[in-house]
């Protein structure tokens, strides 16, 4: 396979692009893998990357129902930080953005890490001192975490609302290393190097049954006939209560749906990405020039990828809400995923009760950013059959526990996390 | 016996005046009927007010006594501003334990928009279908409107409407309605 | 000084839908121009002779006006200046007023001269992706070189920084039969319904109502009468400026209205748009179809246009577009071009046509047009502007040029299907017109050219027979028809031509420079879906999502993989239709109104005293009473000393009340909090907590037993909604059996605390009625008394740790009382007392509060473990969850600087001298009175082990480290003999 | 925007309802322990297809309202009073 270079596209450019061949192949599937991921999203296909790369298993198949990364990876708004407030989620997350600085150079894959900052905002004294809670945190762990007071907001994002705004800004919480990436090139990049270490992404391969022999897993039934596997991970967000039902696991997740938006392309006008405090709303430009914003959960069960008028109209008002000049725009389209909500807000890595079969999910809306660290944790977890001490504590029994992980303290309602 | 008269919470800050608009001084009561006591209570009301307690999505009006339907078996009983406590203490009286009364004449406020245009004023905001074919004199509805939880009811076909809003509210609430109502200033 | 360019010549005398006695003066790019009422920006800059009108997106080729309508891909400006400039505009929709100025984008230094245009030259290097494979190395020079050169490059036009001055409203509407678009088959459709006495709105786009038949002459008298027939009707509204941009939930459609975009401002009390939610019975999707293009090369140059757009210019503007024109074109509907041109006085117009010579191009030649049949255009020359098309006979070599300014191209007419594939309709392919087809669906159905009826006659038809059905499924009958347009039906029939192949540039999507090229790319690099493709393309994700060349696209990649079109499909269609303006759908709640601002009835008060006012939820509260010249902290300190010294009164009306009635209100209040009320006695008040049925706690507050089967709850200001629908939901669901029925009376109640060791004294001045000895009402003691005249409600309660009274009054008399304490504390030094001081104040005695109850802590967590009584109560179980009693957990301390001036801050996390690991946090810090200095408190783990142990408040945000002592979180009075006395 | 027949009020927009969740799950009895709870509290069928569920009249009557809704095609199939139980389609 052709490596990706500036040389290279130029000699391919004098071959009129002739030159450039799959960027992954399209096997058909094999009888049987050592370990098959069920779900060709950015997670799946960075599990199965890793899975290859770190532990060397290169007999792995990552079966995707359709194309390979338009779940969630294919329509989120791109926001990659690692600015938690729980030591759990934080070391975890940090360890995803440290692989997103190298990602480009690992997969040979421009995806387009851009580190423009993130920025959460607060408008209240409660506010101003939860993100100290969280920045603090964040720093004594040693990730990046800056403290902006009003006036280095206003240096920062003069289009805000300083003067008439209905819940002020006070200052607002900024990890610089935080950004954005391209979603889609972060599932094709991962297919690629994944498929370059013998991996097999097999598309349009729904797993419709999870095969068990005495508790154990032996492999999976799909729209393209049974296939056979030592072990089976799931990686299929939105669907994670479904698949997992195939192996009559019952989870504390509901599906809901999540909107996003782009607007018309612009020349710069929004140079990081900007959390507001007062409604549910964020926003971000990519690199083709669309602002890319989204605010909350519609807030009821879905497995539709799409949302309604309500969300749209709060979503909407909290925008010119926070940056006035945002009024006269006009919003290009309007689309919805569909999230995994744990009852606690934090994801899943982990064994399941059925042994060989493993989970990955629960991402809510935070997922994206990170891709890298769960595939690496999750195929740690498959590869060694125990979780890594970053995800140690991501799992089911959690809840039976009590050793909850909810950043947000609003509890068992997953339209609330 | 009492100092002051109660202010309005409309005094709390400036709002506009607007010739469709206008603040009702009520007295105003919430009762809820006790578990299996409903008939009672509507016989006791009926006695006492001449008044039926109505059924969802409508008001009733005896003299200048309304009752609007809130929630289930709980009506707001709305008359104009009398000696302060007057009417809940006597819907206790009625209602002898059918019920439980609580005053809320501090609580809400009650407004008054009427003209031609006042369905088109309400439109902003309210998400109900205000055609007289689907709602007209004698209806009542429990229903936010501009972010303010409202009861709304329609007194007659002028079409005259009442809108009954949280205390706290009424300013926000009323600042909408006359922005909502300025382009139909001169023409009510 | 405004110069005139000469008179414009491309105009006809005659004839179409402007006003040609009217002239409006508008700029573009600085220069002044004229145009007539009834002109779009676009046929007015046509009829001025302006050709270049935008650059593209990626290439910076030059590009001219393409459609007459909201689907074009490349005239797009930027219209109006300063705070009201709005990018992006497609002129073919910005309708001419007076004064416009409009100018245009993505060019440097200027639109005649654009240096980017180097990206043209070096187009070879830059295909579909070129970025995921490049741009890696250095690593640094992402961030620093390339993002930033991309992003200039990118994007088209530029937003305004500044706030849009105008105002937007959302409305609601409702119908039984709502008709979007007005054509011939709306019209038909919306008279039907409305003569059958639905309530009809007809939704129309443009700022004609007509469609298609704004381009026929002959139909003209037929339209006047059915928009006469409507305005009568008054069940019928027609709103004219408005697209319907989605399809929602329920048929809830959603429209944007340009109430005021064709006048230089909004008149006064006018929006400058409306955003409709529209909640329809039954919907008509009468949207027509969109002509779509073919790919050959250099089909993006200016002079190259949309077949129905050149009629259109010609018929309904009387601008003719170019004299000598070449249509080129595979289906029959396209050659009623040809008239409207040479009746608007073309030279010369040729036909090319791939088809072999048929019905049409016979009766075109008989007409005196050249037409070269089985022909096909391989180019068009010239750079401003087109000056020659290149042609040839399909299968030879030899092309030949035929001198030309104006290219028609037709690639066939397809339904525009966006807003019923929104709504999940089910599309058919249909090979006859070569597109995609809706089907119906409950509540709604498509007519005339939306569901492929071509031809007037067909279409109204069509649209009569839709307007019926939809009456009758919402329950009227229809009437006797009314006249409909008669004509021939054109044959609709096309045989699909989707490229010419040939070198050069063959665009598919226009606005974003996507070609034939990129698409096979895509194809040969493994993105093969058409999702993938398209997203690796971005083929059909500009501004007109793909309007014209979606489906073309769509066909060559379906050849790439040797499969139909119909099987390869299109790219999910998503709201919206045309792209919405923010600010509308936003409408009233914006700025200060973007949330209501809630206000106690003590509010001017407040302000007049000079209180600083702080957020607490949607409510605004006094922070503290600034004397002039003095510093909050030095108010704050102030006024907490009045309170631990003399007394203090504050406005607490903000916190949450519910009043809670029935012969079941102890069981239930029994169930729901953790302590016990069935035992209180009448006239008693008691603190409680209410966990979350997770074990957390939930809220806090005092209730008071006002009659055996009355109860007084009281919640914090933040949770007072939840409580509510917490108790609601127990009640009609968990325990529906239970007698017990509650109102919030939060606005009903103003209360204030009086609050301070004179705090009796004060109040024994004004109160009658009641003896508020400590014997008379005694500590949690209730009763009711007058005060000033006005009746009140006196609570023995205390959040300051002091003797303190809650007097609660109807919220009208909360001034007149208030004014009577203040009056009665003067002597002893009364002060009003803010939201600061009040922390200071609960801070200091330990009382925990949202930052201590913020949804993570539980009741052992916060030092209450001994509220937990035996019974049942929601949460009880899983509070005792292994997790959650782990002696582990952080607890609630207090902390204090051991440095007195230290300041310490909520945030910072408390670790061991020169560790970095945290032990807990600091929730709550104040400025002490009695204790002296800075204090807090905390979440620890090991909580009283550590009592008196030195820690270190760590806040590496601010790069601060302050020694601080642990201690219980009682640093006043923790005996509780103050309240009592 | 979900249109929901309230039991008391009739079809109101989404705009006046909160979601609460699966209807379906009931309170065990206070004695039964953690398990019992933790299902009730935290363990969800979340189906795709029909899903009964409890939607707050916030802005209108307060009730809390049964819907029967499709969660792929947010059709619904019937609505009621808490006590109410409603047929549910089959798939
Ligand atoms: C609007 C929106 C905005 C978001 N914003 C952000 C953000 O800014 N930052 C952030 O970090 N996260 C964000 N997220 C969350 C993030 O997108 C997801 O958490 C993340 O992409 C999940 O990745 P995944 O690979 O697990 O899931 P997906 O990409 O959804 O992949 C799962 C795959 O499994 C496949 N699958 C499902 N069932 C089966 C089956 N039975 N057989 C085979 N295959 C199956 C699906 O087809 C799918 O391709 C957002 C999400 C949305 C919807
Ligand atoms: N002149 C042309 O260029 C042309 C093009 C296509 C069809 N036709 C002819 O028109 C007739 C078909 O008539 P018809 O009534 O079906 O279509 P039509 O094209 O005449 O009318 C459709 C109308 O719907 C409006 N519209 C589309 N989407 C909308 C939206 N989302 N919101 C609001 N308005 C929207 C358009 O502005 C237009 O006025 C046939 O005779 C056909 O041959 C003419
Ligand atoms: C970060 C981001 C940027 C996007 N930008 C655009 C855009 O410029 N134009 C566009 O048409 N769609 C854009 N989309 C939306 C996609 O077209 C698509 O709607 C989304 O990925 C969901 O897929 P679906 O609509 O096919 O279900 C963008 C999506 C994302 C996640
Ligand atoms: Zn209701």
């Amino acid at each position: 396979m052709t490596r990706y270079s500036a040389f290279g596209l130029l000699t391919k450019a004098l071959g009129g692009h002739a030159g450039w061949g799959r960027a992954w192949r399209d096997p058909a599937p094999k009888p049987s893998y050592d370990v098959i991921i069920i779900g060709g999203g950015g997670h799946g296909l960075a599990s199965a990357y890793y899975l290859a790369k770190e532990h060397g298993i290169t007999n792995v198949a990552v079966l995707e129902k359709g194309p390979i990364g338009l779940g969630n990876t294919g329509r989120n708004t791109t926001i990659v930080r690692s600015n938690y407030l729980l030591p759990e989620n934080n070391h975890f997350y940090e360890w995803s953005l440290k692989l997103w600085e190298g990602l480009e150079q690992d997969l040979n894959f421009n995806v387009m890490m851009s580190q423009r900052g993130v920025l959460n905002l607060f408008h209240s004294d409660a506010q101003k001192h939860a993100a100290a809670r969280r920045g603090n945190s964040m720093r004594l762990i040693g990730v990046d975490a800056e403290l902006l007071d009003r006036e280095q907001v206003r240096a920062m994002v003069p289009l805000l609302d300083f003067d008439n705004a209905r819940f002020p800004v006070m200052g607002g919480l900024l990890q610089r290393r935080g950004g954005t990436a391209r979603h889609d090139a972060v599932a094709w990049g991962f297919a690629r190097a994944a498929d370059r270490l013998g991996v097999d992404i097999i598309q349009h391969c729904e797993v419709t049954g999870i095969r068990r022999e005495g508790g154990r897993v032996t492999g999976v039934e799909t729209t393209r006939g049974p296939i056979a596997a030592g072990k089976v991970g799931m990686a299929v967000a939105g669907n994670t209560s479904r698949v997992a039902a195939m192996a009559g696991l019952r989870l504390p997740i509901e599906s809901h749906v999540l909107q996003a938006f782009v607007t018309e392309g612009l020349k710069p006008l929004v140079d990081t990405v900007v959390t507001f405090g007062a409604g549910h709303f964020y926003i971000s430009q990519s690199d083709k020039g669309g602002l890319v914003f989204g605010g909350d959960l519609d807030g009821y069960n879905s497995y539709a990828q799409r949302g309604t008028l309500q969300m749209v109209e709060h979503v909407f008002a909290a925008g010119v809400s926070m940056m006035p000049c945002l009024s006269r725009l006009r919003v290009l389209r309007q689309w919805g995923g569909v999230m995994d909500m744990t009852m606690d807000g934090s994801p899943l890595i982990c064994r399941t009760p059925v042994e060989g079969l493993y989970l990955n999910g629960g991402w809510c809306y935070g997922g994206f950013k990170a891709t890298p660290g769960s595939g690496w944790c999750f195929a740690h977890t498959i590869a060694k059959d125990e979780p890594h001490r970053l995800n140690a504590s991501m799992t089911i029994e959690r809840f039976r526990d009590g050793r909850l992980m909810d950043e947000r303290g609003v509890g068992p309602w997953p339209w609330a996390q | 016996m009492c100092a002051a008269e109660p202010r309005s919470p409309l005094s709390v800050v400036a709002v506009p005046a607007h010739p469709m608009i206008a603040e009702l001084p009520s007295a105003i009561v919430d009762i809820a009927a006790r578990r299996g006591r409903a008939g009672d209570l509507a016989a006791a009301i009926r006695a006492e007010f001449g008044l039926d307690l109505p059924p969802p999505g409508r008001f009733a009006a005896s003299g200048d006594t309304t009752a609007v339907w809130i929630r289930p078996e709980t009506w707001l009983v709305m008359a104009p501003r009398g000696a302060e406590g007057a009417l809940a203490r006597r819907l206790v009286e009625t209602a002898a334990g059918a019920a439980s009364v609580v005053d809320q004449s501090h609580g809400k406020t009650r407004v008054r928009l009427a003209g031609a245009a006042a369905p088109r004023v309400l439109a902003k905001g309210c998400r109900l279908d205000l055609h007289p074919a689907q709602f007209g004199p004698g209806q009542a509805a429990v229903t936010p409107m501009a972010q303010v939880g409202a009861v709304l009811l329609q007194r007659d076909a002028t079409p005259a409407y009442e809108l009954v809003v949280g205390s706290s509210y009424a300013v926000p609430f009323l600042e909408w309605l006359t922005d909502s109502a300025a382009e139909f200033a001169g023409t009510h | 000084m405004i110069e005139l360019p000469r008179r414009p010549r491309l105009r006809t005398r005659k004839g179409g839908h402007v006003d040609r006695d009217r002239s409006l003066t508008f700029r573009f790019d600085g220069r002044a121009y004229q145009g007539h009422p009834g002109d779009t920006l676009a046929s007015a800059l046509l009829a001025a002779g302006v050709r270049i009108v935008g650059r593209s997106f990626k290439y910076h080729r030059p590009r001219g006006i393409y459609t007459a309508g909201p689907e074009e891909p490349n005239a797009l400006a930027g219209i109006g200046t300063g705070a009201r400039a709005t990018p992006n505009s497609k002129v073919t929709t910005v309708e001419l007023h007076d004064g416009l100025v409009a100018r245009s984008q993505n060019r440097w230094p200027s639109l005649a001269l654009d240096l980017m245009c180097v990206n043209s030259a070096l187009s070879r290097f830059l295909p579909a992706g070129f970025y995921y494979k490049t741009f890696m190395w250095p690593a640094a020079f992402w961030e620093k070189v390339y993002e930033p050169a991309i992003r200039r490059a990118a994007g088209l036009g530029r937003a305004s920084a500044l706030p849009d001055p105008d105002h937007y409203e959302a409305c609601h509407a409702h119908c039984d039969v709502l008709v979007v678009g007005s054509g011939v088959a709306g019209l038909a459709a919306a008279r039907a319904a409305g003569e059958a006495g639905a309530r009809v709105i007809l939704a129309e786009q443009d700022f004609l109502a007509g469609g298609g038949l704004l381009c026929e002459p002959g139909q003209e008298a037929w339209r006047q009468e059915a928009l006469a027939a409507l305005a009568a009707l008054p069940n019928v509204t027609t709103t004219l400026r408005t697209t319907v941009f989605g399809y929602y939930e329920q048929n809830m459609l959603g429209a944007l209205e340009r109430v005021a975009d064709h006048l230089p401002v909004p008149p006064a009390h006018q929006p400058r748009q409306r955003y409709w939610t529209i909640r329809a019975g039954e919907v008509v999707l009468a949207t027509g179809a969109d002509e779509r293009l073919i790919a050959f090369p250099g089909n993006d140059r200016p002079g190259v246009m949309l077949a129905g757009a050149a009629r259109t210019y010609a018929r309904r503007f009387g601008v003719l577009a170019g004299s000598r024109a070449v249509l080129f074109a595979n289906n029959d509907e396209a050659y009623g071009t040809l008239a409207a041109l040479a009746e608007a006085g073309a030279e010369r117009v040729t036909v090319v046509d791939p088809r072999p010579l048929g019905p049409a191009a016979a009766a075109a030649r008989r007409q005196g047009f050249e037409v070269l049949a089985g022909h096909e255009v391989t180019g068009g020359h010239g750079g401003r502007g087109i000056y020659s098309v290149e042609a040839r006979a399909i299968g030879s070599a030899g092309a030949f040029q035929i001198d030309a300014d104006l290219l028609c191209v037709s690639g066939g007419y397809g339904p525009a299907i966006q807003l019923a594939s929104q709504s999940r309709t089910a599309m058919r392919w249909d090979d006859r017109i070569a597109a995609f087809v809706p089907g119906d669906a409950p509540g709604q159905r498509s007519a005339g050219g939306a569901r492929g009826c071509f031809g007037i006659a067909a279409a109204a038809r069509d649209g009569l027979a839709a307007g019926q059905a939809a009456a009758s499924a919402a329950g009227f009958a229809a009437k006797a028809a009314f006249a409909l347009p008669e004509g021939d039906d054109p044959d609709a029939t096309v045989a699909p031509f989707w490229e010419v192949r040939a070198r050069g540039k063959s665009f598919v999507d226009l606005q974003h420079d996507v070609t034939t090229a990129d698409i096979r790319l895509a194809h040969r690099e493994g993105y093969r879906h058409i999702e993938h493709a398209k997203r690796y393309t971005t083929h059909a994700m500009a501004t007109d999502q793909g309007k014209t060349g979606g489906l073309v696209g769509a066909a060559v990649l379906a050849e790439a993989r040797g499969e139909t079109v119909a099987v390869v499909g299109m790219p999910t269609y998503r709201p919206y239709v045309s792209p919405v303006t923010w600010g509308a759908v936003a409408g009233h709640h914006r700025g200060r109104a973007f949330a209501p601002i809630r206000r106690t009835m003590l509010h001017d008060w407040h302000a007049r005293r000079g209180a600083e006012f702080m957020e607490a939820g949607l409510w605004l509260r006094p922070a503290f009473y600034a004397r002039p010249g003095e510093a909050p902290w030095d108010a704050i300190l102030r006024e907490g000393r009045a309170v631990r010294q003399a007394v203090g009164i504050c406005d607490v009306s903000t916190l949450g009340k519910i009043d809670v009635q029935g012969s079941d209100a102890a069981t239930f209040l029994d169930r729901l909090y953790t302590n016990t009320f069935s035992t209180l006695p009448v006239g008693k008040a008691r603190y409680g907590l209410m966990l979350r049925e997770d074990g957390m706690v939930m809220d806090d507050g005092t209730t008071s037993r006002l009659a055996p089967d009355h109860f007084f709850v009281t919640t914090t200001t933040a949770n007072a909604g939840r409580v509510m629908e917490h108790m609601e939901f127990h009640a009609q669901t968990v325990w529906p059996e239970l007698d017990v029925q509650f109102a919030s009376v939060t606005d009903q109640w103003a209360s204030m605390s009086v609050a301070g060791p004179e705090a009796r004294r004060t109040l024994a001045k004004v109160i009658a009625g009641l003896d508020i000895s400590d014997a008379g009402l005694p500590f949690m003691g209730v009763a009711d008394a007058t005060l000033a005249g006005c009746p009140v409600r006196v609570f023995r309660i205390s959040f300051s740790g002091e003797l303190a009274f809650e007097v609660a009054t109807p919220a009208g008399y909360a001034l007149a009382v208030w004014e009577a304490i203040l009056a009665a504390g003067a002597e002893f030094g009364i002060e009003p007392y803010g939201v600061e001081a009040l922390g200071l104040l609960r801070i200091e005695k330990g009382h925990v509060a949202g930052a201590e109850l913020n949804g993570q802590t539980t009741m052992r967590d916060v030092g209450l473990g001994k509220m937990a009584k035996k019974g049942d109560f929601v949460g009880k179980v899983l509070a005792g969850r292994p997790g959650l009693t782990d002696p582990a957990r952080p607890r609630l301390v207090g902390v204090r600087a051991v440095d007195r001036e230290r300041q310490i801050r909520p945030g910072a996390h408390l670790v061991e001298p020169g560790s970095d690991r945290s032990l807990g946090w600091i929730t709550s810090v104040t400025r002490s009175v009695e204790p002296g200095g800075w204090i807090g408190l905390a979440m620890l783990s090991g909580d009283a082990d550590r009592h008196g142990q030195r820690l270190v408040a760590a806040f590496p945000l601010m790069n601060e480290a302050v020694e601080v002592e642990i201690s219980s979180p009682h640093f006043v009075d923790p005996e509780n003999a103050r309240v009592r006395s | 925007m979900h249109r929901i027949d309230c039991p008391w009020c009739g079809p109101r927009d989404e705009a006046e309802f909160a979601y609460r969740g699966d209807a379906t799950v009931r309170r065990p009895a206070h004695d039964a322990g953690i398990d019992a709870f933790y299902d009730y509290v935290y363990t969800r069928a979340n189906p795709r297809g029909w899903h009964t569920e409890w939607w707050h009249h916030a802005g209108g009557c307060r009730q809390f309202v049964k819907v029967v809704r499709h969660t792929m095609t947010h059709e619904i199939a019937g609505t009621g009073k808490a006590g109410d139980s409603l047929p549910v389609p089959a798939e």
